[in-house]
């Protein structure tokens, strides 16, 4: 019964390079967990909220620790995927930040540890773009070909009625394909749909201007000074990350004893340092090295804060409309172009089957005809 | 007929520093069929390939019709190939195999069905042309080979070892097919083949070939009653080759005897090669006229009996239609045409031993035999 | 015109090896962005070695990818070698059910054999079936037409005499095909686990269905690679992949290369010598 | 006769690991997300994605041939080259591919971008940064890339397999080199060209990683739909239906090829 | 020597449908030379396979000293295979392949030794040790085969056309040491082979097959000179076939003339086919007394002439070491011993007909001509 009698082992999924692991000189979390508690770590990542999903839904693998994003949680408690925590067993709970409980995704606090949260805002690069104060700067015509866009539906959907000024959880499907119409017109001034690469293009004025996490605006900000970060007028994302143990979870207590060592000023100090994401946790945003210019962006006032929203979670019907009108965004419905496609390959096949079939008719014409001399000839 | 159409002068090949080909001269004339025979490796295919153009030779010239044509390209040769697997295109039917050559030459579709639907009946193919040649029995992808290549009308045709894939039967068939069409159509063949009855039954002129030198060129009855050394003794048919001693003109001492023949020019005494051919040797009774021996193996070989015999200890092979007895005494008789003296070559001593033949393998080695134990007591055995 | 194939082919391989070249040069480089060279360090390889993810899930792909391989060369090589001497009709009908999961897109394969995995592990009344286990049966599987396709035209220009030939001779079926058999078909075997070895290092999409919580492999990981642009210790860890792959090959190729080459005509001391040689041992 | 056993292994885990997979993807395809029923929505629902089936078979094809252009001569020059060589050549043309997939990928990101290393070179030389990504092109590029060696191993294989004999009976037959290569070498090589083009076809026309990395704004292959049925909008049962659409199309494309080429010929040669 | 060492009992092998052989029922005895002989693709190997048990018959049954060995495995019978293209092992030298059986059957290396170094002292191999085999020649290799097979001292050794891809001469020489050998050793010898001449020559037991059923069963001198039908006459050597009618026993009629013969026991007027083998054919002037044709062919073949005579617009083939002139009229004598008749069978006019040799090929087909035009002129030809 007493927790070391227990397997030893807890399977931690988390997202890929979200954990300080011991580079430029910070603390290696999951050693010093497995250091402290004796308790070993199999630990992998994913991608995206939706691939960490699916691999859940697919089942045959039980993680112990999850990491997924506010509106994720709220579809994965909606759905029973997730199990309620035993709080006792995780008493660093109490050093989260007051602002990060209560949430919507999660009103009285039973599936969640925060783990970071962060907000989305506009980055550009001041050379080429003139102060950005809203959304409305990406779909402004002088960036042509300068402009990239979030490569997945929620928030560019998101972006797009932000700037129309409909509730970004909205699931009316007049709002949603008006934000679609809104995207499709900015499809021409995009020069591409991106995650991970916003980096590399901004850092190097490939590109001018971007939304995506101010947490990362901090490590482009220091490759390239010139970048500036914006948080729109009209409201943007205000986005949590939490720790929750779902219901494949064998382990529930190591598990907790896991969310509880996150929650330390150490561990979280440390991740923070290494992802530059704001942490709920008391205290560690004060401790880290920030430059004030930084400070004021990874950590914006609670007046900023203020404007920020949440994801919740959409209902099936209302994901999948989303899905297809994004679909239709990033595949340019406008016909002329796969008609032209369509004409091609067809007068390729065309072509090809033709020829053939005039060869192979040929030859059999030609066969007869010998045939036929041949039974002349006798 | 006598035209002379090509002359090879002088060739040498080399392959990474090995004489392949040692100084070869050769004519050959117009309407000619000449056959170069010589065993596996001695490089027949390598003279076929240097007239074919498909290889130059490293020194040395090759004439067409008193042109040099060293540097002149195959396909720019009035000579076609039958290849040694025939080499015919497999993703063609017969018909357009045969064609391949006028296709090339742009010739006019109703024209090529004429010419093609002619070679056909030339090889007896008619009704294959539209078979897939994987599904043609060896004889008749060789007579395809054939139509391919004389549907071009080339002066020369060029055959390599076109028989070889084929059983006994077949190829007999075919021996006689290849002589037809080349007298039918009068061109000028080169073939190539290690199976010396059949350089014999079909040509002209027989080339000899070893180690990459000319053994002997002559017709085919030369080659036969007057070889010129020990291994074209050996190689075309079975010889008796004997040690010899030329005592002056028509006379030569074997076995410590002297024998009546027909040739001459020798220095008095010269060490010869002497050949008898085993069909050449009549079998009579034993007497004191004749050379007598016992006879230790008798093998049957549907046309007649290899009997070998022993004569002081060498053993002779001798081809009878009539069977004798292992053990029987006989005496044998020669006539002088039959016995042909050659001068000594490198070749002496390697060929003509039918010791193998018998069991007792190793009397031959037996030392204590001497020939000729019983001389001087009379001059020679008549015929 | 072969002077054109010459330059086309040098064309070619330079072509194929660009992008090789400036990973390369980017695990020496000290900034994170493969277009820019700023300045040439070791520090990347220091950086990686003190990882403590990186080399493990590595190890990782290298068991999977060694085992997978094998096992499929070895599974692929029996098939061959059964399915030669089946019907023409039923070889035609396995060579296409082989052919498959080749005209599959990947993530069919992967999303298909997750589905089947969980199911078993249902049947079996295992929540936590998804592992090293799945892992290793997903990659066999999605090497077996390469293995089986480069060793079946080996097969069958093989003399099938010589097996003959040894059992002949008195070896049961097994030791034919391991005194005589398997010389003869070694190119292809070879072959074959070289594109199987690969093809499994290299494999994501069909990974990331079947890998558990226990037991990743190194694509997956990097391909979870957005929070932050890719650190250069992974191109470092790639340089050294592909240097031991290279030394490996160069290896293989030298010592086949002498033993293709046969002594023309030996020496008759040295043959006596070596048949003493012989006999000592 | 006992040979015959050696199979059975591979028999068995085909069946389980090939075959009934396909019956889930099968099945997946004709039933409905939510309700589980049997359905056809999943089916003709795929209407919506012609557009993008039809332009990522365009590319693919496009792709196909240009690695059968560029690979074809390579294939010939290693075939031509000395026998001890050829074996180091092909090792060389394969070596590549022990590199990452994603990794070389992303290198050609950063050779292509606008201020990538082709463009700074250009750059040098006054001209102004070729849009050499995010574009169809690219994505043609980044395929040609990845699936060249898969061409030009099978066409290799079967060119040095074609007995010298047959080109010098062409040359025989009065053939000058072009000829000898339009009339002989290229017909007999058709059985490699089909391996390839299909082996390059296949993956290519299902790709979904470099369309995103080098593709544009407007560049989705169907392999991203399909990505996103599996991954994002988790509705399996489409997923599963596109992929069979594009398997059997698959299936159906190769199938014409072999038959129009001949099958006898490839027998002919082996 | 007499006693049963294999039967075969009504084996039949089918691939796909296809019988491949029909019916087989043999008897091999201990030390026999037995050959089977026929043309490709007749069944020899197959047959030779259920011997050495690579193959299992569709039905019947295979006897090894009376135990019915059906479902033996190979290597568990006592019995080694020399294979058609010789089969060694490409990636062993010579020692390893001749020790290869008896490495397998775990024997010291020092016996190894020994055994080897006597076999290859057998097979004239000796220094060969360390050669690769691809560096040997054909006739090497053969002999390698050879050794790899006697090391294991089987009981019986089969042997499927181990000289067919030898040249002439090889051949000979190595038909000659196969015999010496199998003699020296006392081993039972199953030897295939499409080459009538080796069969004829090193057999004590010929078996003639064709299309997958034996013809014929005998010793050389049986089925040359009593084929049983056309097809093993005209497989068996030259022959000229004819279409005759047996009038009473001993005499047979052929051109509407008598001819006096050996056979007997046929119903009277029986259609028969009448075989007479070209050697077996003395030319004599013409007159009279004798069948009288014209010569139309000559061909040289070394050992002889083969002569083709026109008889009333039949082709006869006569092969004779005398020259005749194409153009001359000449008589033939046969002795009724050299007339062989058989009875019809479903070969029957397929063979022994050489028309084709000659340049008048259509002539044959001339319905003008009417055979036997002066019937009873006589009673029949003396011989
Ligand atoms: N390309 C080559 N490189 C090196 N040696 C060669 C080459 N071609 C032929 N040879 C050698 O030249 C010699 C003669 O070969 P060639 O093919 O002319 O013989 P051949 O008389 O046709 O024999 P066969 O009857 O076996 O066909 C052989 O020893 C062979 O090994
Ligand atoms: N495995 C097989 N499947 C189908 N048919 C076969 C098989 N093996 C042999 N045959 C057929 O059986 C027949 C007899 O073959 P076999 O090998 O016994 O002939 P053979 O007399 O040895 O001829 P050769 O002299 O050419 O070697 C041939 O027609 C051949 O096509
Ligand atoms: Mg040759
Ligand atoms: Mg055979």
């Amino acid at each position: 019964e007493t927790a070391a009698a227990k397997p030893a082992v807890i399977n931690v999924y988390n997202w890929g390079q979200y954990i300080s692991d011991g580079s430029d000189g910070l603390l290696d979390v999951n050693a010093a967990f497995t250091e402290a508690t004796g308790i070993e770590v199999n630990y992998s990542t994913y991608e995206s909220n939706e691939s960490l999903y699916t691999k859940l839904k697919t089942g045959g693998s039980s993680y112990d620790v999850i990491i997924p994003s506010d509106y994720m949680i709220a579809r994965l408690i909606s759905e029973g995927m997730l199990q309620k925590l035993n709080y006792d067993n995780i008493p660093n709970y109490a050093s989260i930040g007051e602002s990060f409980k209560n949430t919507l995704y999660d009103p009285n606090n039973e599936y969640s540890v925060p783990y970071f949260w962060g907000t989305v805002g506009i980055i550009y690069n001041t050379r080429y773009v003139d102060t950005v104060t809203s959304w409305d700067a990406l779909w402004d015509e002088r960036y042509s070909g300068k402009i990239l866009m979030f490569d997945n539906p929620r928030d560019a959907f998101a972006a797009a009625e932000l700037a129309l000024g409909i509730d970004v959880n909205t699931e009316d499907e007049s709002d949603l394909r008006a934000a679609a119409e809104l995207l499709a017109a900015q499809k021409p001034l995009v020069q591409s749909y991106v995650m991970d690469q916003v980096f590399d293009q901004m850092e190097r004025a490939e590109a001018w201007i971007a939304p995506y996490y101010a947490g990362d605006f901090i490590t482009m900000h220091r490759e390239n000074p010139d970048l500036a970060f914006c948080f729109p007028e009209e409201g943007f994302n205000l986005y949590i990350d939490a720790m929750c143990i779902p219901t494949s979870s064998t382990n529930k207590e190591a598990a907790e004893a896991y969310i509880n060592f996150m929650c330390s000023f150490e561990a979280a100090a440390a991740n923070a340092a290494y992802t530059g994401y704001g942490s709920p946790v008391n205290g560690v945003a004060e401790s880290l090295e920030l430059t004030e210019y930084e400070r004021g962006i990874a950590y914006p006032s609670d007046e900023i804060l203020s404007k920020g929203v949440a994801y919740l979670t959409l209902s099936k019907e209302a994901t999948q409309i989303m899905d297809s009108l994004w679909l239709d965004v990033r595949t340019d419905a406008s016909t002329t172009s796969w008609v032209t496609y369509a004409v091609a390959t067809a007068a390729v096949v065309i072509i090809a089957a033709v020829y053939l079939a005039y060869r192979s008719n040929k030859k059999r014409k030609r066969a007869a005809k010998r045939r036929a001399d041949a039974d002349g000839a006798r | 007929m006598a035209k002379e159409l090509i002359r090879l002068e002088d060739c040498v090949v080399r392959f990474d520093d090995e004489v392949i080909l040692d100084s070869v001269n050769l004519k050959i004339n117009d309407g000619e069929f000449l056959t170069l025979l010589g065993p596996s490796g001695c490089g027949k295919t390598t003279t076929l390939r240097i007239i074919g153009g498909f290889l130059e030779p490293t020194s040395g010239n090759v004439y067409f019709d008193g042109v040099r044509i060293n540097h002149i390209p195959s396909h720019k040769r009035k000579i076609n190939t039958i290849f040694q697997r025939y080499a015919l295109f497999p993703h063609l039917n017969v018909f357009d195999n045969i064609a391949f050559g006028l296709r090339v030459a742009k010739v006019k579709e109703d024209e090529i069905d004429e010419r093609v639907a002619e070679m056909l009946k030339l090889v007896s193919l008619r009704g294959f042309e539209e078979r897939k040649i994987t599904a043609l029995s060896g004889g008749q992808q060789q007579r395809v080979a054939i139509a391919r290549a004389l549907i071009n009308k080339p002066k020369v045709l060029l055959l390599d070892e076109p028989l070889g894939a084929l059983d006994m039967r077949l190829r007999k068939d075919m021996q006689n097919e290849l002589k037809r069409i080349q007298k039918q159509l009068g061109i000028t063949f080169i073939y190539v083949t290690h199976d010396q009855e059949e350089a014999l039954a079909m040509s002209d002129t027989v080339v000899v070939m070893d180690k990459g030198v000319i053994q002997q060129i002559g017709t085919p009855q030369d080659v036969y009653n007057e070889p010129k050394n020990a291994f074209v003794a050996d190689f075309i048919g079975e010889s008796n080759i004997l040690d010899g001693v030329m005592l002056s003109d028509k006379l030569v001492l074997m076995f410590g005897r002297k024998f009546k023949c027909v040739d001459k020019g020798f220095a008095a005494n010269e060490p010869v090669d002497v050949v008898i051919r085993p069909e050449d040797v009549d079998i009579v009774p034993a007497d004191s006229r004749h050379l007598c021996g016992t006879v230790t193996g008798v093998t049957f070989k549907g046309l007649h009996y290899d009997i070998i015999v022993d004569f002081y200890g060498f053993k002779w092979l001798i081809q009878t239609t009539d069977y004798h007895e292992v053990g029987s005494y006989i005496g044998i008789d020669i006539h002088p045409e039959e016995i042909h003296i050659m001068k000594k070559s490198a070749y002496s001593g390697m060929f003509g031993d039918y010791s193998s033949y018998s069991e007792e393998y190793d009397e031959i080695n037996d030392p204590s035999i001497v020939y000729g134990e019983d001389p001087g007591e009379e001059e020679y055995y008549e015929s | 015109m072969s002077r054109a194939l010459k330059i086309i082919l040098i064309v070619v391989l330079f072509f194929l090896y660009l992008p090789i070249i400036l990973l390369i040069a980017g695990s020496f480089n000290t900034g994170t962005d493969l277009a820019v060279f700023k300045e040439f360090t070791f520090s990347n390889y220091v950086a990686l070695f003190r990882d403590r993810t990186l080399i493990p899930l590595l190890l990782n792909s290298l068991i999977v990818a060694v085992l997978s391989s094998v096992i499929a060369t070895a599974l692929g090589t029996a098939a061959a070698l059964g399915i030669r001497s089946f019907g023409k009709r039923f070889r035609s009908a396995v060579m296409t059910v082989t052919n498959i999961p080749m005209t599959n897109p990947d993530i069919v394969t992967g999303v298909s054999l997750s589905l089947l995995f969980v199911l078993g592990g249902k049947l079996f009344d295992r929540s936590n079936v998804l592992g090293f286990t799945t892992l290793l049966l997903a990659h066999i599987t999605f090497n077996l037409p390469y293995t089986i396709l480069s060793v079946m035209p080996r097969v069958t220009n093989m003399d099938p005499s010589l097996r003959e030939a040894a059992m002949d001779l008195g070896c049961t079926p097994v030791q034919a095909f391991f005194k005589v058999v398997i010389h003869e078909i070694l190119p292809g075997i070879v072959s074959g686990l070289l594109i199987a070895f690969t093809m499994s290092l290299d494999d994501f999409v069909i990974s990331y269905f079947v890998y558990g919580p226990s037991f990743a492999t190194l694509p997956i990981e990097i391909y979870s690679y957005t929070k932050k642009p890719l650190p250069p210790k992974i191109y470092a860890l790639f340089t050294l992949l592909f240097a031991m792959l290279l030394a490996v090959l160069i290896v293989m190729n030298i010592v086949s290369g002498r033993a293709d080459k046969r002594p023309r005509c030996s020496n008759i001391t040295q043959l006596v010598f070596r048949r003493k040689d012989v006999e000592k041992t | 006769m006992r040979v015959r056993g050696l199979a059975s292994p591979y028999l068995a885990w085909m069946s389980i690991f090939i075959i009934l997979p396909l019956c889930a993807v099968v099945y997946y395809a004709f039933t409905d997300s939510v309700t589980g029923e049997f359905t056809l929505r999943n089916i003709v629902s795929i209407g919506n994605y012609w557009p993008i089936l039809i332009k990522s078979i365009w590319l693919a094809l496009v792709s196909s041939l240009i690695c059968l252009i560029l690979g074809y001569p390579v294939a010939l020059a290693i075939a031509r080259a000395k026998q001890s060589r050829q074996r180091f050549l092909i090792l060389l043309v394969m070596l590549p591919m022990s590199m990452s997939f994603l990794l070389r990928t992303i290198a050609w990101v950063s050779l292509l971008e606008d201020t990538g290393i082709i463009n700074n070179i250009l750059g040098k030389f006054g001209i102004s940064p070729l849009p050499l990504i995010r574009n169809n092109g690219a994505v043609v590029l980044g395929m040609v890339y990845n699936y060249l060696p898969y061409m030009i191993l099978p066409v290799y294989t079967v060119l040095s397999h074609i007995d010298p004999s047959l080109i010098e009976a062409a040359k025989d037959l009065g053939c000058n080199r072009t000829q000898v290569f339009l009339k002989v070498i290229l017909p007999l090589s058709v059985s490699g060209i089909i391996s390839g083009v299909s082996m390059v076809f296949v993956p290519a026309v299902s790709t979904f990683y470099i369309s995103k990395k080098l593709g544009g704004s407007g560049t989705t292959m169907i392999g991203d739909v399909i990505e996103s049925q599996f991954k994002t909008a988790y509705n399996p049962n489409l997923g599963a239906a596109i992929s069979l659409v594009l398997m059997v199309m698959v299936f159906i494309c190769i199938g014409l090829m072999e038959r129009f080429s001949g099958s006898e010929e490839r027998e002919a040669l082996m």
